[in-house]
């Protein structure tokens, strides 16, 4: 019934960039899931996760990028998110995540990293 | 459906939401719980939490209670309350009619184990001042949520 | 407070909000229809026009049905539909049990005379695609409010 | 039970700028009346609202602001409405008062009208 969320997928050189929109929570999170698969098929060596325009993430959400983490370290690639608005931030620290994470400012700090 | 089993709260609750357990009307009803709490006076980081609590709780009855079936009636009650310390807050409790579990195996995991889910409980202790789980009557659980609006410390304004 | 005469719609709504008639709670009770509507693949315009009207009659419950009593109860239903034209929307049912009024009764003022109020209705009418006032069969009024989601035929759908 | 509406009001010479923060709806807009009322009692020569942190706005907000239209009016004194967020905007379309009221873009304009 309601409109899938949009996640917006950039490859430059051997980045990939995940870039979801909007709310990710558990009726949202399926969708981030499968798109991070796909992206993370390939192998890249690094993937980033650009979440500057997500305004609300709940413990599914955190859980998927758990899972894109371990994924990414099994393969020997480097993920970094980026962007994180205050509220989303305040999940990670609740969750005792944030220093599990690389985690940069924004995207071309990301890109840097 | 049947209605809820009466609360513990002598009083009618000033808002009552039934929805059903489907993962779209998660959104609005946290909008909801937020819009509401900061009509009670928290400031928006407080109101960020009680959603994201409500929204924690939601999600462990549909994914557990309900194996995700989307037809389940969820009722989320709102009430201001004030406790004996003068200060005002907000009590959200969450009923469902879905497996019973005793409310003694329902706890966050240890942290430092990193992997994917086991968060929501540790986030909806870690942000709600008082968090109850009991069986109700014949089917289903009851959560009641309580947070206090602290004696706001000096900096941070109440919200508009 | 007694459950509202079963609605026009045979099958139970997707959310079902009781509220008091507390003009603190209106903002709230905005928060979660634009949310849904949001999730039902509404525009952020269309979302806080729903929202508008869906506040614009809760007001007019508050002072006309209840003459400004908060402790009134009001019913607000929540389906997304499926029109005939297959195009989707929402539909939203408010309820209470507050003075009954002639429907005939309740109709938007002539815009060209400036003064203060008598825009509620005009408002309703102008953003919602149908709208219904009815007497509930013992007490209170119903209002249904309809918002198809695009691909609607040029020309507003019939107002009350 | 609930905070009160933050509504600033300051003087620069002959004009009064009364800017209301928050959502004006049928819980807030009495204050915002009661505010404006005194704000209109010295009879400044213009009074300036500036609606730029108001969020939302219902037809309580409106008619408050056609009762203080009308009062300047008797009043003799002008007065501008200005930094109109577009769902706010709509609201006086709707209505149909957009073109009653002086509406300007910022308060800057506002005081230079
Ligand atoms: N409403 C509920 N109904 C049944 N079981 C629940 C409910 N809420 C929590 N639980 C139990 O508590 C455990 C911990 O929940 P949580 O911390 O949210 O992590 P996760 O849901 O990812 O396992 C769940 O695995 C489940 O066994
Ligand atoms: N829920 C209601 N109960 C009783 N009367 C109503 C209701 N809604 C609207 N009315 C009537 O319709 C009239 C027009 O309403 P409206 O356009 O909102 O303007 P206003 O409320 O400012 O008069 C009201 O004055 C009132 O007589």
């Amino acid at each position: 019934m309601s409109e899938e969320m949009r996640v917006d997928v950039t490859r430059e050189g051997d980045t990939v960039v995940v870039a979801p929109v909007g709310e990710v929570d558990l009726s949202r999170s399926p969708r981030l899931r499968s798109v991070l698969r796909e992206a993370q098929a390939s192998r890249p060596k690094r993937v980033v996760i650009d979440l500057s325009e997500v305004e609300y993430m709940d413990s599914s959400g955190v859980a998927t990028l758990v899972e894109a983490f371990q994924v990414a370290r099994r393969n020997g690639s480097k993920m970094v998110l980026c962007g994180l608005m205050d509220r989303v931030k305040s999940i990670f620290e609740i969750a005792r995540l944030d220093t599990i994470f690389t985690i940069t400012a924004n995207r071309e700090a990301a890109l840097r990293s | 459906m049947n209605r809820p089993s009466p609360s513990p709260y002598t009083s009618a609750p000033d808002l009552h939401l039934r929805l059903v357990s489907d993962p779209n009307y998660l959104s609005g009803t946290r909008e909801l719980v937020a819009g509401v709490a900061k009509r009670l006076g928290f400031g928006e980081e407080a109101c960020g939490h009680i959603a994201l609590a409500v929204d924690e709780a939601l999600c462990n009855i549909i994914r557990h209670g309900y194996d995700k079936r989307r037809d389940g009636p969820i009722w989320v009650s709102l009430w201001p309350s004030a406790d004996g310390n003068g200060s005002a807050g907000i009590t959200v409790v969450i009923e469902d009619e879905a497996k019973q579990i005793d409310p003694g195996a329902i706890k966050g995991r240890n942290l430092d184990d990193i992997r994917p889910g086991g968060l929501g409980v540790h986030i909806i202790k870690e942000v709600m001042d008082e968090v109850r789980y009991e069986k109700r009557d014949k089917v289903g659980m009851r959560l009641t949520l309580i947070k206090h609006r602290a004696a706001v410390p000096a900096g941070k304004g109440g919200g508009a």
